[in-house]
């Protein structure tokens, strides 16, 4: 059977729960307990193959461009953690059933759990770094909703968010780790890096990959410095604490680091940090957890503790601390996880954790109180118990350890006086719980729970016996296979699991604890009274307000740089034109090119002068706007002048036309517009203004002067050379619209049309109101329609049909075409417009402007599209002459189709833009009527 | 209604716009002919709807004639405003008159307007309400301002009026 | 001479123009600016149409014909702009 | 029909979105006709995507001459992996947008159907076209059909954000054709495989005339890419549009980052001279603070919109980090990423707008608001795509960053690259943490359960579309990765085109 | 001449620029228009000045470079449609937000305009 | 070419363009708008039709046809012009510009503003 089944079979229970929620709670459980059952089988099945010294994988690629191969790997180590985190997550899974509320959602607890545990089981399966960091990440943020199950709770909002951001931060180190080690090593298969580990210890990047995969390591570990989350993340479900804490989601960072320890560990600098901040997080872990007066807060602290012994011995660098490691982590899961689900309970059954409001409970429940008792002394270390061994073993190492020189004998040292404060707080759990006096004033009446409750936490006690009394037998073999995949290359190092070694160092440093952690626990209000001198930081508080702060900073920043003013924006697109092209324009050694230069006349200075002249005046007087478009209208009409000077009518045509049609939109505008402004900007930003102007102005001028005076050679003799023999015109600049670059013109008059609609849109119910008198108070006079101007307005208007008809027909082969004579028969209706009114002429001209624009582009497509009956790509002209009698040679053309739909869209937009501009002050405002 | 007066409901319009036509391509080819009289007959039944109805030219010799005198009448005048424009401005006598008119309608009027605007010297500044009046501004006013109220009633309404019949 | 008359005419068409400017910038009323700018259009033609006779070629004719068009719709627009503030109400 | 495949994306559209204006789908009653309208033209879109895609697979890079003009002298289309894999983005994101509109956005307005269409219509045309100017006409298509898709359901917001948009858009435009000008006026072509080929043969004062060029192409296309200082326009109107239109709007900026790629690895890559790779000196820092300012903005969001709207800034800073590496490896893993983000970018505006929906006038903001009536859906999808936008496995995004961090080569890219992407990833985490727990976790009492508020079904199935394609991605990640890797060989290997093209200078 | 027509090109975009940083939109639109006719002058250029011979076969003996000008065609018409876009739009911008910034409020620190001009919603 | 043809095609030119230039003159020096509206109808009249003519002349005789074609711009304008005057004339009013100093009648303008006739306002009106 593939390993792959396990996950697969994991990630559909965590769909159970949900789909069986309605069934009844019982069900429910039971269902759910089936895939975790079914996997503890599988890995049960392999067992045997394990402990004959085996590795089972299994593998399957997947992305291979990234070095992501799904692998499974069921070793020693493995084996390990997957019993606990199977045979735990049973047992939590079932206690939970009695401990979660009637009215709580179930289904979607189990759901968080069993995915949790899918997370979980993969880390310690994978076989490949980056599928090892994606199953790690999951387990973050399926913890994160564990903890955030109560979600209507301030605290478990800000526990599950600190917890996903202590871990979250450690997980994207712990990626760039795992990137760095890919690069060293070439892949990312475990299997080939613990190969590799002298490889990596000798790169020189070897530093920066350790305290990366630390950081990882240790924030999930919860070690100092990182260690302030956990006890907020017991703002959790009592059940989910008992799993994620005791062999689960702290165990990740501790599984890292036994995963990794053939390959990073073993020198220097692994010893420092890790050591160190395993004895820093023992030492502290402990010494708080005397403290807490919450049973959770005492279980969380404790927690911390035995993280930091675990990692201290992981940090050693000695084989026989590595293996004690491996057993605590055995040992702490077991008595951690049955303490949770008895604090559970007796919350459960008296309404409070405060162990200053719990008191005498032995004599309510007193199952509960043995079965805690156990775990409690087994968390103690008090011998019989399998915290003991495991302890032993670790006051053993270190003695061993020579590597902090002088000063080494500190270690066993502090290792006692941790040991004196858990023996201190384990005694405290005990008698201040369930002895010492009365109960008082507890919110209910202390009882003994539901039998299948205590049945997890009696299993567990009763496995904390039997490892302590039987340690060989009960997890010699287990321990021997998982200790023995952290080295490789060597064989295991001699060790007993036995109660008695023999009066030695060890046992002393044993006695010492439990005797002063007895003497401490009795004599500790004066430790109490120096202790709550201090005002005890709220880690959350602190966190949250770092939060807080960090969006307020990110606020003002963003502040800071965005004004919301468009002044700014444009500057600065105007500032980065400048920063890019001024330096390489400076290198620009000659501006004028080789080309021999024209000379001018006075009538071209003259021109260019007005043309300058106006553009300034237009800059200067831009607050007088009906000036500024005057003088606009000059700069327009200087512009065809010129275009027409450099040979271009069909530019000079078009140039005019788009001119007085945009002036007449303005003044359109303009109308529902201030006509005059008071002064608009400071001084200052004008001058600020005109320099960015006027440095973007020489740029461009430098820019166009370099380009004029320079020869150059270009595709266009080609334009000039086909355009009677392949495009069937004279007029090459219109057969490139119409047929080389046809497309752009499609293009082209697609956004005139999508621009019309648009403004159709903008105008649909606009809430305008207007002007009773103009910008001098004169009001409007009430000549609305000039009679002698209808009058010529209307003669002119066949006039105008007529040229706009010829420009259009002589398009193909001289200055003209669709699109000026559609612009030429749109301004002879705005005549109209101007002369008659909208509400005259909008009713004579029954022609749908939205239908008009689409047919024109269609008209223009579909002469395109009819290319491809000749199997010519789209757009493919054609023309052909014919002699029709009477008339002559005369030339058709797909051209002129196309150009007929360039005149019906430009026809369509106008008008479609025009009259509905028309409409604002009258009834027939634009709604949502049509389409 | 018959279908030619149906198609070709404004001849004369359409003539004039055949004859524009030809102007425009500078050619007087069949082909030409053709396809201009196509648009001649299109344009003015696609402009019918926004045409208002008014006078007809009854004596088209009578207009030309009048072209013709207007075009006089615009070169000599030209001289006189130039060296007007072109002497001491002190010189220069504005004034204001209005013109009383006979005719009615807005056509023969716009005519007489237009006239009186291209001959350099007069503009037409305004035209009251119920057209009985056309306001007129005078470059260079004579002493007695009848003179050009004489002037424009008898050289060019009359001839207007004739024109149209009215 | 047709050389010499084409320069000299466009060159007083160009002074024409500058006045044009002038009176269009100076004002001092918007009717004075509109009616400069109308007298541009007109200068414009005549100038385009010299260019036209020096260039020997009708190329630019539609330019003229163009400019006499759109600069009346302008110039009345613009008018109307002044009398009513909503051109095509 | 299969000769034109190239051409068919942006004629289905165009086609389809002009008879979408005429009868039988145009008037107000007959909005039904246009939605059945509107969705097969987005299913025939993505078939034709699909088969275009197919055929370049099969057949490599393809040509196609409009007007039967060859280059350089006509316009040519050029469909290669990228843009046809952009074209598919393109469809699919229309095609979800457009179910998403069903939901009502479509009838808040005119022309919302049609306009979208010609929003894909130009979109599709910038992938696929391989022409200077070409490119400049359909960046204006798409332009003014976001101009009109973004007012479309009016309100002051709206507005506002538009004036913005369009006018620094219409000062972008200025800018590209003088690009475009100096670059005409210099290489005299304006078909990029051909300009590529002048590019080498320049004298010295036309190298800085093409280099200034260049530089302008550079501020136009990172104008459009929201490239820092150029993003400013971004987050408003990113966050101010309906829902649907910013989903289809993530894909804009796409377009800045696709003509950045195609132009500076063509026209100024390796094959430029002296000008080869003359725009990374800028683009590395602004790719950097672009991807800084985001997150930061991301921090100081206001509201899940803007969260959205920033996060497409991290992707853009991100993407053309990746540009800056400048190894066929990186641009595969950019065009990963790109699938990536612009889908889930579209996702967090449709969820943020179906999320707003149900908690009143609070909308979509971060402060205390009652119950949204569908917590468990929303809540779900929401989480669901805060995995992916940050990054998170087991979706495309923990993917897409994994093959963008990779992609950097040298130890100073890794240094630059790893820590910006990664700290904006914890503090993107950080951000969304708060945000989920806000609108979903804290409330002020219960919902009052209006049918009215809850998610169409158009809404989710839109969104389910687009979110259910990061799983995808992931599972599928091997051979999108090989496809886009062969992407990233094709647009760096310049000669390609110029002999798909069949360019005189490819024989010599 | 060609010192005279980029000394033009420059002072246009100089203009352009300008308007196009003011605060209002109507001086930012004609700041557009500005920036579009000098853009357009400069593209159409770069065809190089040519004083005789439009592109028009058999009208001349050299031909002016017909690509600008065709270019230089579509730019406008599109410059045409912005333009209207952009314009309809500040007047929507009016309506909506009752002012004509471009950031649709007051700039900080400057008197209210007065609005007593106006007339009652119709 | 034909030096009496070329002669009369200078002399239309250069009358034409010395009626442009006294139309932009007079734009220039006259003192009110009112007087300054008579300016460019006269270089619309003479002026241009001047020059149109050369151009038809000398066209004609280059194309080797007669090609009055630019005679249309001229119909044009003739059509236009009084129109833009009187628009332009209206604006005066409407604007209640400065008259020069010696104009008479000047209390025609307010009658002619309101579009009233003369006999119904006989405070203004000076005879009739
Ligand atoms: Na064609
Ligand atoms: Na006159």
């Amino acid at each position: 059977m593939s390993l792959f089944w396990i996950p697969i079979l994991l990630l559909i229970g965590t769909l159970v729960p949900k789909a069986t929620e309605k069934l009844g709670r019982n069900v429910c459980t039971a269902m759910t307990m089936f895939a975790p059952a079914a996997s503890l089988a599988i890995i049960a099945s392999f067992a045997p193959a394990i402990f004959a010294g085996d590795v089972i994988t299994d593998y399957f690629e997947w992305i291979p461009a990234i070095g992501l191969t799904l692998s499974m790997r069921l070793n020693g180590l493995a084996l390990l953690f997957a019993f606990l985190i199977l045979g735990i997550g049973l047992l939590v899974i079932f206690y939970a059933r009695y401990y979660l509320s009637a009215k709580e959602p179930v289904g979607r607890f189990y759901g968080f759990l069993i995915l949790f545990m899918t997370a979980m089981l993969s880390i310690v399966l994978a076989n490949n770094l980056l599928q090892l960091w994606m199953a790690w990440e999951i387990t973050s943020i399926s913890s994160f909703l564990l903890i955030g199950f109560w979600s209507s709770k301030s605290a478990s909002r800000k526990g599950a968010r600190m917890a996903l951001t202590v871990t979250g931060a450690g997980g994207l180190a712990l990626l760039a780790g795992f990137l760095l080690i890919g690069d060293i090593v070439g892949t990312y298969d475990i299997g080939v890096i613990v190969d590799s580990a002298n490889t990596i210890r000798d790169h020189s990047l070897y530093p920066v990959v350790l305290v990366l995969v630390l950081i990882g390591a240790f924030t999930k570990s919860a070690q100092f410095p990182f260690h302030f989350w956990l006890p907020h993340a017991m703002a959790a479900p009592t059940p989910v604490s008992a799993y994620l804490h005791s062999a689960t989601m702290v165990k990740a960072g501790i599984f890292l680091l036994a995963l990794l320890y053939p390959v990073l560990a073993g020198t220097e600098l692994w010893f420092l940090l890790v050591s160190l901040a395993g004895l820093m997080t023992f030492l502290l872990g402990a010494y708080v957890a005397m403290f807490k007066h919450d049973l959770k807060g005492v279980l969380a602290y404790s927690t911390i503790s035995h993280l930091g012994l675990i990692t201290l011995l992981l940090g050693l660098n000695t084989e026989l601390a590595a293996v004690a490691a491996l057993f605590h982590i055995m040992n702490h899961a077991v008595f951690k996880a049955s303490l949770f689900m008895a604090a559970g309970i007796i919350d459960h059954e008296t309404g409070t954790r405060d162990m200053r409001e719990l008191s005498g409970l032995w004599r309510f429940m007193p199952y509960t109180a043995t079965l805690t008792m156990v775990s409690a002394l087994s968390m103690a270390g008090i011998p019989l118990f399998n915290g003991f061994l495991s302890k032993e073993m670790f006051f053993a190492e270190t003695l061993e350890q020579a590597v902090f020189g002088s000063l080494s004998w500190m270690v066993p040292l502090l290792a006692t006086v941790g040991g004196v404060l858990s023996v201190a707080y384990s005694l405290r759990f005990i008698k201040d719980v369930f002895f010492k006096g009365e109960p008082e004033a507890l919110p209910k009446t202390p009882k003994e729970p539901p039998v299948f409750m205590m049945l997890p936490i009696a299993l567990l006690a009763v496995l904390c016996i039997l490892v302590g009394v039987f340690p060989g037998f009960m997890a010699g073999d287990l321990l021997a296979i998982s200790a023995s995949t952290l080295f490789p290359a060597s064989s295991l190092p001699y060790y007993s699991l036995s109660i008695w070694h023999g009066l030695n160092i060890p046992l002393l440093m044993s006695v010492i604890a439990i005797v002063g952690g007895a003497v401490l626990y009795i004599n500790r209000h004066p430790l109490y009274r120096f202790q709550f001198q201090f005002n005890n930081p709220d880690a959350k508080q602190i966190f949250e307000q770092a939060m807080q702060r960090l969006v307020k900073y990110a606020q003002q920043l963003h502040n800071g740089l965005d004004n919301e003013s468009l002044q700014r924006y444009i500057g600065l697109l105007f500032l980065l034109v400048i920063a890019m092209t001024a330096p390489p324009l400076i290198m620009l050694k000659n501006a004028a090119g080789s080309l021999p230069l024209q000379s001018v006349n006075g009538i071209e200075i003259t021109l260019a002068a007005i043309l300058c002249i106006g553009a300034i005046a237009t800059a200067i007087l831009h607050k007088q706007r009906m000036t500024a478009l005057i003088a606009i209208s000059v700069v327009g009409l200087v512009v065809s002048i010129t275009f027409a000077r450099f040979s271009a009518p069909d530019l000079a045509l078009t140039q005019l036309a788009v001119e007085i049609v945009t002036v007449i939109l303005l003044m359109l505008a303009l109308f529902f517009l201030p006509q005059k402004t008071s002064a608009d900007s400071a001084p200052k930003r004008v001058v600020r203004d005109l320099s960015i102007a006027a440095v973007i102005g020489g740029i461009v001028a430098t820019i166009n002067y370099a380009i004029i005076t320079r020869p150059f050679e270009t595709i266009s003799d080609f334009f000039v050379e086909n355009s009677k023999t392949g495009g069937g015109g004279t007029n090459v600049v219109n057969v490139i619209l119409v047929d080389f670059r046809g497309f752009d013109t499609m293009g082209e008059i697609t956004v005139l049309g999508i621009a019309a609609l648009g403004i159709f849109k903008l105008l649909t119910r606009i809430p305008l109101a207007m002007p009773s008198a103009d910008d001098k108070g004169i009001s409007w006079t009430k000549d609305i329609h000039p009679p002698i101007l209808v009058m010529i307005s209307q003669s002119l208007l066949p006039l105008a049909l007529l040229v706009s008809a010829y420009i259009f027909v002589r398009g193909h082969n001289l200055p003209g075409g669709g699109f000026i004579a559609g612009l030429v028969t749109s301004v002879a209706l705005i005549q109209q417009y101007i002369a008659h009114g909208v509400n005259w002429v909008t009713p004579r001209i029954p022609v749908n402007y939205q239908s008009v624009i689409a047919w024109g582009v269609l008209l223009a497509v579909l002469t395109g599209v009819g290319s491809w009956a000749f199997t010519k790509p789209f757009l493919t002209s054609w023309f052909d002459y014919f002699d029709i009698p009477f008339i002559g040679k005369t030339e058709l053309a797909s051209a002129l189709v196309f150009d007929l739909g360039v005149y019906l869209t430009v026809v369509g937009a106008t008008l479609l833009i025009l009259a509905n501009l028309g409409k604002l002050t009258t009834q027939h405002r634009p709604t949502m009527e049509e389409n | 209604m018959s279908l030619l007066s149906r198609l070709l409901p404004t001849p004369g319009r359409s003539a004039i716009l055949l004859v524009i036509w030809l102007m425009l391509n500078v050619t007087v080819s069949l082909g030409h002919i053709i396809f201009g009289s196509v648009f001649a007959i299109a344009i003015p039944l696609l402009c019918a709807p926004l045409q208002i109805s008014q006078p007809r030219i009854k004596k088209p010799l009578k207009a030309l004639k009048y072209f013709f005198m207007v075009l006089g009448d615009v070169v000599v005048a030209n001289v006189q405003v130039a060296i007007l424009v072109l002497g001491p401005i002190s010189r220069i006598k504005p004034g204001f008159v209005a013109v009383p008119l006979d005719i009615k309608e807005i056509r023969p009027i716009t005519i007489l307007a237009s006239t009186v605007t291209m001959t350099p010297g007069t503009v037409t500044a305004e035209l009251s309400k119920d057209k009985r009046y056309l306001y007129v501004h005078v470059l260079q006013m004579p002493d007695d301002e009848q003179e050009v109220i004489r002037f424009i009633k008898d050289r060019y309404e009359s001839a207007i009026k004739e024109m149209f019949q009215c | 001479m047709l050389a010499f008359t084409l320069l000299c005419v466009g060159i007083m068409i160009s002074i024409g123009l500058v006045l044009n400017l002038w009176r269009l910038l100076v004002g001092p009323d918007v009717v004075d600016r509109i009616l400069a700018l109308d007298t541009m259009f007109i200068n414009s033609i005549a100038l385009i149409m010299v260019y036209g006779i020096h260039k020997g070629t009708s190329l630019y004719f539609e330019a003229a014909l163009l400019i006499a068009m759109l600069g009346f719709v302008s110039s009345v627009a613009f008018g109307k702009y002044i009398l009513r503030g909503d051109i095509i109400e | 029909m299969m000769d034109h495949l190239p051409i068919l994306p942006i004629l289905v559209s165009l086609i389809g979105g002009l008879l979408l204006l005429l009868p039988p789908f145009a008037g107000i009653e007959r909005y039904v006709n246009r939605r059945v309208a509107a969705l097969f033209l987005c299913l025939l879109q993505i078939a034709v995507a699909i088969a275009l895609m197919a055929k370049v697979i099969d057949a490599g890079p393809i040509m196609y001459a409009v007007g039967n003009w060859q280059a350089p002298f006509g316009i040519i289309l050029y469909a290669d992996s990228l843009a046809a894999l952009l074209v598919l983005l393109t469809g699919f994101l229309g095609l979800a947008s457009t179910l998403y509109s069903f939901a009502g956005t479509d009838r808040e307005g005119h022309y919302f159907h049609p306009i979208m269409q010609f929003q894909l219509m130009g979109i599709t045309g910038a992938f696929l076209t391989h022409d200077l100017f070409n490119l400049f006409v359909f960046f204006e298509v798409l332009l003014i059909a976001s101009y009109v898709l973004l007012v479309h359901g009016g309100g002051k917001q709206r507005t506002q954000a538009n004036v913005h948009y369009v006018i620094l858009n219409l000062v972008g435009s200025a800018i590209f054709l003088i690009a475009l000008g100096t670059l005409y006026g210099t290489t005299g072509t304006l078909n990029i495989a051909d300009m590529s080929l002048k590019m080498s043969t320049l004298s010295e004062g036309e190298q800085v005339l093409a280099k200034v060029g260049g530089m302008m192409l550079l501020v136009v296309f990172g104008l459009k890419a929201a490239m820092l200082p150029l993003h400013f326009w971004l987050p408003n109107t990113y966050s101010a549009a309906s829902a649907p239109v910013a989903a289809l709007f993530a894909i804009m900026t796409k377009v800045g980052i696709y003509s950045i790629f195609r132009v500076f690895t063509v026209i100024f890559g390796e094959g430029a001279g002296a000008l080869s790779n003359m725009v990374l000196p800028w683009v590395w820092p602004l790719a950097i603070l672009t991807v800084i300012v985001g997150t930061i903005g991301v921090l100081a969001s206001p509201n899940l919109r803007n969260i959205a709207a920033n996060t497409v800034l991290i992707s853009v800073g991100t993407l053309l980090m990746a540009f800056s590496i400048r190894s066929p490896e990186a641009s595969g893993a950019a065009f990963y990423y790109a699938l990536h983000s612009t889908l889930i970018s579209a996702v967090l505006f449709m969820l943020a707008d179906m999320i707003g929906q149900q908690r009143g006038k609070a909308f979509d903001r971060f402060v205390i608001a009652k119950k949204v009536t569908q917590p468990t859906l929303l809540g779900a999808l929401f989480f669901v795509a805060a995995m992916v936008v940050v990054g998170l496995p087991p979706f495309s995004g923990f993917i897409g960053k994994v093959v963008v961090l990779q992609s950097a080569a040298t130890g100073l890219d890794k240094a630059l690259l790893w820590s910006t992407v990664l700290i904006s990833t914890l503090l993107t985490i950080i951000a969304l943490a708060r945000a989920g727990t806000t609108l979903f976790w804290r409330h002020a009492g219960e919902s009052a359960n209006s049918e009215d508020e809850s998610a169409s079904v158009w809404q989710v199935v839109g969104v389910v579309l687009l979110l259910m394609a990061s799983p995808i991605m992931a599972i599928f990640a091997g051979p999108i990765t090989e496809y886009t890797a062969i992407a990233a060989l094709q647009l760096h290997d310049i000669r390609l085109p110029v002999s798909v093209l069949q360019l005189q200078g490819g024989q010599q | 001449m060609e010192l005279l027509y980029s000394l033009c090109v420059g002072v246009m975009t100089f203009s352009g620029v300008f308007l196009c940083l003011r605060g209002r939109t109507f001086p930012v639109v004609m700041g557009l228009m500005m920036l579009g006719y000098a853009v357009n002058l400069f593209l159409f250029s770069t065809g190089r000045l040519s004083l005789d011979g439009a592109a028009i076969l058999g009208k001349s003996e050299t031909y002016a470079d017909p690509l600008p000008q065709a270019l230089v065609l579509t730019a406008i018409v599109i410059g045409f449609a912005m333009t209207a876009f952009a314009v309809i739009l500040s007047m929507r911008a009016r309506a909506d937000l009752g002012n004509d910034f471009v950031d649709g409020k007051e700039p900080p620190g400057r008197p209210k305009q007065s609005v007593s001009r106006w007339s009652s919603k119709q | 070419m034909n030096f009496w043809l070329e002669l009369t095609v200078s002399v239309l030119l250069m009358i034409g363009g010395i009626f442009v230039l006294v139309g932009s003159i007079g734009l220039f020096r006259l003192k009110d708008a009112y007087t300054r509206l008579h300016a460019p109808t006269k270089a619309t009249t003479v002026g241009l039709g001047g020059i149109l003519l050369s151009s038809v002349i000398y066209m004609s005789h280059l194309q080797g046809y007669i090609n009055i074609h630019a005679l249309l711009i001229t119909l044009f304008l003739v059509i236009t012009a009084p129109v833009t005057a009187h628009i332009l004339a209206k604006v005066a009013m409407h604007h209640k510009v400065k008259t020069m100093e010696p104009t008479q009648n000047e209390g025609l303008v307010d009658t002619a503003r309101e579009q009233k006739s003369v006999d119904d306002d006989a405070g203004s009106s000076s005879d009739n």
